[in-house]
């Protein structure tokens, strides 16, 4: 009921009343307000601390380009910081706290940082705090990362879900104001797939917050009809409440669009945001211009703000910011503000112009030449210090100035190509850069143009421009007529003065920090900004950028463009980590990838590991065991004495098929294959060009032209990759064909010495030794059902691998599972897969660890000198053959109740723990239950010499070392007894 | 004895294929089509063969529809070739006659999960999960692309079917980026 | 002029007029003994060391720009020793402890703060990656943690611990890493340089190097010739392209490697983490902002500039370690060129163009490299001889098969 | 960045994998020189040494998430503007490749 600086007018829904509380205070605004304009409708100018002197300060603008009015927005999980008051959408029930203050707002203990500004000078901590040394980290730092930022994360997970999307256009549109309107009216009509974002939730920009007609209607009125007819085209997206972010390459924007903002929380499945990636032909820059203030002493106080703001506090949302204005302005904009709030019945006590000459407002106090030259008022302004034409001083009684130093075309995102905008005297200002994004072209007070008039015209043209590179014909529409004023400013940057006059408030960087870090030599935009920290608080420099850099031009006695431009980078206003995240987070960080046994192995209670997207069960504990061990080691056992399943499913698959997939295959391969007969399987070694083994796996010949590679889990993209680079661009007229068939088959690893006999009850086929020996490949039926099987071993045992069509994956492992119930079958996971290996010396992922060579494997002699095949001839460079090298070992314990710790490194008995002494490392470890202690393979300096060494495994992170004996890596059938059984 | 014959299950691991509406969209399993890639051999035109046995070779970025056979295409001469699974279980036995030597044909059936997305308003759904304009390329259209980190087949069949086929082992992560998408947006 | 308490006292209350340029803007002299090319961290230490360590006179140092204005001006600041492999490890663990007395050793405050850095690893392969490399690290004299779950989640227990695709296992630490000011850096070794005698000499961006019978004489540069008996270049994602003007190709190629910034907020986050499972670190700044990163882009480029995919892959790694960062914003990003080499180490070496070095190849870790590089650099150009810890990195290690891979992707710059 | 796929049109470059410089087509056969050093040497400046322009580039990018075709893509390292997109096949051929 209180909001005692409503006042008439306005587009603000006054039928209803929204109840919102700011500091635990209870206020009511209406829908169409932001938390600032309904802040100041209630009379509250103060809103927010500086980040450095912990100022007292009110909002300086009505949009996002506010340094200010920065609170927190929300409570509990859903806090947020930093959150501008000037473009947060009232909604009913919303709750805001400010920000950066001990104990309150109006009381802060931290604003003793204000009286000892002379010590916190631009750079001041670059030169101190050094004494004594650790007295930078145990004193002072902590100090000062106490008083770090501004608002506070809630450290609890953020509970709303976010999207990303994709859009396509051929003209994309950002910015709402009457350019952009013009030119999606334009587009629109022609039938050209448009979007138009806007980041505001009302479209039609500045025509929102002026009182100039276009043609009949007012400007608010003749925005609304076209968003209504844009509304109506099929071909024409309209985002409100969407900001452009940044421009990528080749016409893709960024855009984040904020679904749920407005609300008080996100609809059930509804996102609060998403994220856009707008993938336009043309794209067109209408975003307006941003006003710029001129800085003199004391220039922060709440009630302080650019003119253009108060102007549009009072048009667009009813409230008069002061009872009693004054305007401070070197430009004709800024007497607009003036007669606008005298129009509404505001008192404008002057306008100070730091101009002279020209025709005098009417009807109100315009005083020329004259300047501001401080302000009073503890938490808000209470009176401004004038110093006229004439020399004479004289104090005012107001609570708000309006100040306008000109207007800055909002050119953010036209240099996010790193392109120099371009200044213009004539508007005092940069324009966008010549070589700005491909594609992008900007009209409107974006492009300099800062009438009405103009930007209809040259937003609708720019339109029809941008069409016709695409070879379509669009038309001008009928554009209403329009305010023309030319631009009449006389550039001012700031009032000499004694005190402090701030150029980036929220950051409290003043006129004296300028001028203190060009006596520092710290000269340069980047030097400026970094030593200063200019522009790099939250709102990025928009108010306060180029007035700092017109104060170095100044203090150089350079222009403005010879001092430098200042460019931007993405994103144009900050966005939420959320919604750059999307939906992947969670278990939804990544895709999962399900194994074809997971539905059984989870009803067997199975402990599922993450092997890559993979998930595959790790161990299958039974029922009485206690720990992991118990259940691999039984697992194991069960395995080496009867039979073991294992879903292996997960390591690549892929087809190789054509008249020289024996020729590629000895490309890629370091080891000969187009020998290999029909129906056999020989294990492969691949590496990569630079020698280092790249993958390894079995390659199966099913066919004459037929074969099928199966490559590590980790590797099945790469290896595929590389084999599709090796067929296209290598060697581009063999004939070969590839494709992935990982996830067609389901394959178990079937192991042990009953492994046979158990398949044997499921094969449709003989699968005697003579029939279907070591190493021997082919297509078979499982109970009818087309199955390939493969005899290969990678524990040792009698195995095979046999594979159906994943759809009966499922299916099979309960057929393994039931038919191996008479030989006490067990199911094993990827521990006891590990403990298998090891024990029978074969390299995995610790070994292939892209460091290290066939040599280091102890495989050197497969790598073919006879054929080029990939990576043959630098595999033999000095550095990898040289003698004494790293050679796999094996490595198990003296005292065989000494556990080992994989990553331990080996030293000689009685060596120093130091680097030159280091002989290498253990890559793998386990417990063999077959062997009765841990065991390990290493790699080791000279190590095949080493062998019945004893060596030291030391871990030092863990403060322990082990005695250990360097074996043979075979600690199961060494012969390869068993695996032709 | 215990029966150990093998019975199939869906790539969301069940008996029959899943089927659910969220406001103006269906997303359902399904299961009822055999696939194989089929490769033209270096030097070889497999052209008339297709002709004559109905196989549409539809060209790059295209998906057609013959008598029996549909396909679409995958890479420079090779293409997914989709048949009713009912009487073309052993798809690869049914296409080695009509190519022999000239093309090379490897079973892909059961390497993909295949949701058939139908119904209103598509274009706003699938801007949410993938960087294919469907408005643009409209029906008969096929494209790879990538949903939620996966890499898919997206195939307009007509403006208001589309089909996506995912890695089948990811088919859980697939359906739930779908369902999730069309609780978003409808 | 010495900094100290004193002097800022007495300034604050004097109106600071006392102060002067940090560094004396120097006009090229004719020759000199040294011509150090490029203004970065790398090229200012480089300088800086030469004068102070090497006692060597007549050195200028060259810019294309501004000092300070390549990758140690834009880079997420984290200083450690974590280093796996012998051709590394000692080199950075001489720089992490010239980095502990770098402040009092240049007279400017650059903010070095041990305040930790961890890896976390997910998988029990990271885990024995990470004990064979704390072992490395301890053997070489640095120092080295691993923590496991429990640990970690006292340290931060915001991270996701409970609903996580990728589970936290533990944490690979070393609690001597940490940050730095990183402009403070330039600006500091710019001055120490100057005030001994370093002519820094901005805007000149060399264009060619004269030659006579197999050996350089000196720059030719925007700002005319400048003679020198030793050039040293250190210019970072530039060094192909200046490299060339001596008619030499590079192992290594140019990305662009993009870093952000939040608003600034109330501290939440001590020390650096690094994400075992995405492409994600972050650190907290003294200003409040979470300083993080990622991959490069992956393709060659001198943009400065980069695009969606990564920033977003970054912040799918950063919302699934800390879900609570939904609501915080990314303020700010940019882009460096990066020099990433063929094995992602880096080369200070001779030339086979006699008085020509070179320094580069630091793909996105030169940062934490820049004292010691600086240090070694210098070694080389004052003795001729690496420095014990930088001997590793030669040119011909290509060609002898000696890479130093820490990775293990071999000859793919991108993919270090 | 967009690659204009020579068959498929303008595709996202984030469904591409990139390789590095296309010189990487012309790979030296290991067995045609005199001497082991002889082929290192060549092996060695094949897959070592970049030109590592800061301006048109050809370099590979392989298709992965569409048709698994390796494309030569001529590229501004500066601008990233592209000026040419080829299939490296094709590319290998006219540079004297085949099998």
């Amino acid at each position: 009921m209180t909001q005692k600086n409503r006042i008439t007018g306005g587009q603000i829904d006054r039928s209803r009343t929204l109840s919102f509380r700011f500091d635990g205070k209870s206020y009511q605004g209406h829908p169409g307000d932001t938390l600032a304009s309904a802040l100041l409708a209630n009379g509250v100018r103060l809103m927010g601390r500086s980040f450095k002197y912990h100022r007292p300060r009110g909002p300086l603008s009505a949009g996002s380009e506010e340094p200010n009015a920065i609170v927190q927005l929300r409570e509990g999980a859903r806090q947020e910081p930093n959150t501008r008051a000037t473009v947060a959408e009232l909604f009913d029930g919303l709750t805001a706290t400010s920000q950066n203050r001990f104990p309150s707002l109006s009381f802060d203990m931290m604003g003793v940082n204000d009286l000892l500004s002379p010590f916190f000078a631009a750079g001041f901590y670059y030169k101190t705090f050094m004494w004594p040394a650790k007295f930078w980290e145990s004193i002072y730092e902590p100090i000062i990362r106490r008083a770090a930022g501004l608002g506070a994360l809630s450290r609890q997970d953020d509970p709303d879900a976010y999207d990303k999307g994709f859009l396509h256009c051929d003209l994309l549109v950002i910015g709402a104001g009457p350019a952009g309107l013009a030119a999606a009216l334009t587009a629109g009509r022609a039938g050209a797939r448009v979007i138009v974002t806007d980041e505001d939730f009302r479209m039609g920009g500045r025509l929102n917050a002026e009182t100039h007609a276009l043609g009949e209607a007012s400007g608010a009125d003749w925005a609304a009809g076209v968003v209504a007819e844009l509304a109506s085209l099929p071909n024409v997206r309209l985002m409100p409440r969407t900001t452009t972010l940044g421009a990528m390459d080749h016409g893709i924007y960024s855009a984040v669009e904020r679904v749920s903002d407005h609300l008080p929380v996100p609809a059930a499945g509804k996102p609060r945001q998403i994220l856009w990636r707008i993938y336009s032909r043309r794209a067109l820059l209408t975003a307006g211009a941003i006003e710029r203030p001129i800085a003199f002493e004391n220039n922060d106080r709440p009630g302080i703000m650019l003119a253009g703001a108060l102007r549009a506090y009072a048009n667009r949302w009813g409230v008069a910011v002061g009872e009693r204005v004054a305007v401070f302005t070197n430009n004709d904009d800024g007497l607009r503000t003036a007669t606008d709030l005298a129009a509404k019945g505001i008192d404008v006590a002057a306008v100070i112009d730091t101009r002279t000459g020209g025709p005098l407002l009417p009807g109100i106090r315009h005083l020329q030449g004259a300047e501001v030259t401080g302000s009073a008022g503890r938490l808000g302004l209470s009176a401004i210090s004038i110093r006229h034409a004439n020399g004479k001083v004289e104090s005012l009684p107001v609570t708000a100035l309006g100040v306008s130093g000109g207007w800055n075309p909002n050119l953010n995102i036209a240099s996010h190509h790193r392109g120099r905008p371009v200044w213009q005297d004539a508007i005092a200002a940069f324009v966008p850069p010549k070589d700005g994004p491909a594609g992008l072209s900007a009209a409107g007070a974006a492009a300099g143009l800062f009438s009405t008039h103009a930007a209809l015209q040259s937003g609708a043209g720019a339109a029809v421009a941008a069409l016709d590179d695409l070879g379509v014909k669009a038309t001008l529409p009928d554009l209403p007529r329009a305010e023309d004023a030319p631009v009449a400013i006389a550039p001012k940057w700031y009032v000499q003065g004694k005190g402090r006059a701030w150029v980036d408030q929220q950051n409290d960087v003043t006129v004296k920090d300028v001028k203190l870090a060009h006596q520092e030599n710290f000269v340069s935009v980047e030097h400026l900004k970094r030593y200063t920290t200019l522009g790099m608080a939250t709102d990025q420099g928009k108010t306060g950028n180029i007035l700092g850099l017109a104060v170095m031009a100044e203090l150089t006695g350079r222009t403005i463009p010879e001092t430098g431009t200042t460019i931007y980078r993405p994103p144009y206003t900050p966005v939420a980590m959320g919604a750059l995240g999307g939906r992947s987070r969670g278990h939804e960080f990544k895709p999962t990838r399900l194994t074809p046994s997971h539905k059984w192995a989870n009803e067997q209670g199975a402990v599922f590991v993450e092997v890559g997207m993979w998930l595959r069960a790790q161990w299958f504990p039974k029922a009485g065991e206690t720990t992991w061990r118990q259940s691999v080691d039984r697992e194991v056992l069960a395995t080496r004495a009867s039979v073991g399943i294992c879903d292996v499913t997960t390591l690549g698959k892929i087809d190789i098929q054509g008249t020289d997939a024996g020729a590629f295959l000895d490309k890629v391969y370091a080891n000969t294959f187009s020998t290999l007969g029909v129906g056999k399987v020989r294990y492969g070694l691949m590496l990569r060009e630079d020698g280092i083994v790249m993958d390894d796996g079995t390659t199966a010949r099913m066919g004459q032209n037929e074969w099928v590679m199966t490559t590590t889990t980790a590797n099945a993209v790469p290896v595929f990759r590389h084999l599709e680079y090796v067929r296209q661009c290598l060697c581009p007229d063999m004939d070969v064909q590839l494709i992935s068939t990982t996830e067609a088959w389901a394959q178990y690893s079937v192991a042990g010495p009953n492994a046979r006999k158990l398949l044997e009850k499921l094969v449709d086929q003989d699968i005697s030794d003579a029939a279907f020996p070591y190493m021997a490949c082919g297509a078979i039926t499982v109970k009818g059902v087309r199955a390939r099987l493969f005899r290969i071993s990678f524990s040792g045992e009698l195995a095979y691998e046999i594979a159906v069509p994943t759809r009966y994956g499922d299916a099979m492992i309960r057929a393994l599972m039931e038919a191996g119930r008479e030989f006490d079958a067990v199911a094993y996971g990827t521990e006891s897969l590990g403990v298998m290996r090891v024990e029978k010396g074969h390299v995995a992922g610790n070994e292939l660890n892209g460091q290290t060579t066939a040599l280091n494997m102890g495989l050197g002699k497969m790598v073919s000198k006879k054929k080029d095949a990939i990576g043959m001839v630098l595999s033999q460079r000095e550095g990898l053959v040289a003698e004494g090298g790293l050679r796999i070992v094996g490595v198990k314990p003296v005292d065989p109740a000494q556990p080992l710790t994989a990553g331990s490194h080996f030293l000689e008995p009685g060596a120093a723990a130091v680097a030159a002494n280091d002989l290498g490392w253990l890559t793998s470890v386990v417990y063999s239950p077959h062997v009765g202690s841990s065991i390990a393979l290493g790699y080791l300096k000279n190590g095949e010499a080493r062998k019945g060494q004893r060596l030291r495994a030391v871990n030092l992170l863990a403060k322990t070392e082990v005695e250990v004996e360097i074996v043979s890596a075979h600690f199961v059938d060494p012969e390869g007894v068993r695996l032709r059984g | 004895m215990a029966d150990l014959s093998l019975k199939p299950i869906t790539p969301l691991g069940n008996d029959l294929p899943v089927r659910i509406s969220i406001g103006p969209v269906t997303i359902s399993e399904v299961v009822d089509t055999a696939l194989a890639s089929l490769a033209q051999r270096m030097g070889q035109d497999i052209t008339a063969a297709a002709k004559g046995a109905g196989i549409p070779l539809p060209p790059a970025g295209r998906w057609e529809q013959g008598a029996t056979c549909a396909a679409f295409w995958l890479s420079p001469e090779m293409w997914m070739i989709e048949a009713p699974f009912a009487s073309h279980e052993d798809i690869v036995a049914h296409l080695k006659p009509v190519f022999g030597e000239a093309a090379s044909i490897t079973e892909q059936t059961d390497a993909w999960a295949r949701f058939d997305v139908t119904g209103a308003s598509l274009p706003r759904l699938f801007e949410l999960l993938c960087n294919y304009d469907i408005a643009r390329h409209g029906a008969g259209s096929a494209s790879r692309t990538m949903m939620e980190h996966l890499g898919c087949y997206v195939v307009i069949r007509a403006a208001d079917h589309i089909s996506v086929l995912g890695p089948r082992s990811s088919a859980q992560s697939l359906f739930h980026a779908l369902e999730t998408a069309a609780h978003s947006v409808f | 002029m010495r900094y100290s308490g004193f002097r800022v006292i007495r300034e604050a209350l004097t109106g600071h007029k006392g102060w002067g340029p940090a560094w004396r803007d120097a006009t090229p002299q004719a020759s000199y003994d040294y011509i150090i090319v490029g203004g970065g961290g790398h090229g200012l230490a480089t300088a800086y060391y030469l004068a102070k360590e090497f006692k060597q006179a007549r050195i200028a140092l060259v810019e294309k720009g501004w000092i300070g204005g390549g990758n140690v001006g834009r880079n997420t600041t984290i200083i450690r020793s974590n280093y796996l492999l012998d051709g590394n490890e000692p080199f950075y663990e001489f720089s992490l402890k010239l980095w502990e007395g770098l402040e009092q050793d240049f007279n400017y405050n650059a903010m070095v703060s041990q305040r930790g850095i961890i890896n976390l690893y997910h998988t029990d392969a990271q885990r024995d990656a990470y004990t064979r490399r704390g072992n490395a690290m301890i053997l070489h004299g640095a120092d080295a943690e691993l923590l496991n779950r429990d640990q970690v989640r006292a340290m931060y227990p915001f991270l996701n611990f409970d609903n996580a695709r990728f589970p936290i296992k533990g944490a690979l630490m070393q609690r001597r890493g940490g940050t730095v000011r990183h402009d403070a850096v330039a600006w500091g070794y710019a001055r120490g340089a100057s005030d001994r005698g370093v002519d820094i000499i901005q805007n000149c961006e060399v264009t060619g190097f004269r030659r006579e019978g197999g050996r350089v004489t000196g720059i030719e540069t925007s700002r005319g010739f400048i003679g020198a008996k030793k050039i040293g270049v250190a210019v970072a994602g530039s060094s192909s392209k200046v490299m060339a003007a001596a008619d030499m190709r590079l192992p290594m190629e140019s990305h662009v490697l993009q870093a952000f910034v939040s608003e600034g907020l109330k501290p939440v986050i001590d020390g650096v983490m690094t994400y075992g499972a995405g492409h994600f670190y972050v650190s907290q700044s003294d200003k409040g902002g979470l300083v993080f990163g990622g991959d490069i882009d992956g393709y060659n480029s001198y943009a400065q500039r980069g695009n969606m995919p990564v920033v977003e892959d970054v912040a799918e790694g950063g919302m699934s370690l800390m879900p609570m960062i939904g609501r915080a914003r990314l303020l700010r990003s940019w882009g460096g060129i990066m020099d990433m080499s063929m094995d992602g180490s880096p080369i200070i070496d001779k030339t086979d163009i006699e008085g020509l070095y070179f320094n580069g190849g630091w793909c996105y870790g030169g940062f934490k490299a820049t004292p010691a590089s600086g240090w070694c650099f210098a070694h080389l150009l004052a003795t001729g001889n690496p420095h014990p810890t930088a001997t590793a990195y030669r040119f011909d290690r290509f060609r002898k098969g000696l890479m130093i891979d820490e990775k293990g992707q071999g000859a793919q710059p991108n993919l270090h | 960045m967009i690659i204009n796929h020579p068959l498929l049109g303008p595709r996202d470059a984030q469904e591409f994998t990139y390789l590095g410089d296309a010189t990487l087509i012309d790979r030296p056969d290991g067995l045609s020189f005199p001497s082991a050093d002889a082929a290192m040497d060549a092996m060695h400046d094949y897959l070592y040494q970049r030109s590592n322009p800061a301006g048109e580039h050809r370099e590979l990018w392989f298709h992965e998430q569409g048709d698994r075709s390796w494309l030569v893509v001529t590229r501004n390292t500066v601008t990233h503007e592209i000026l040419k997109v080829e299939l490296a096949r094709d590319v290998a051929r006219m540079r004297g490749r085949s099998k």
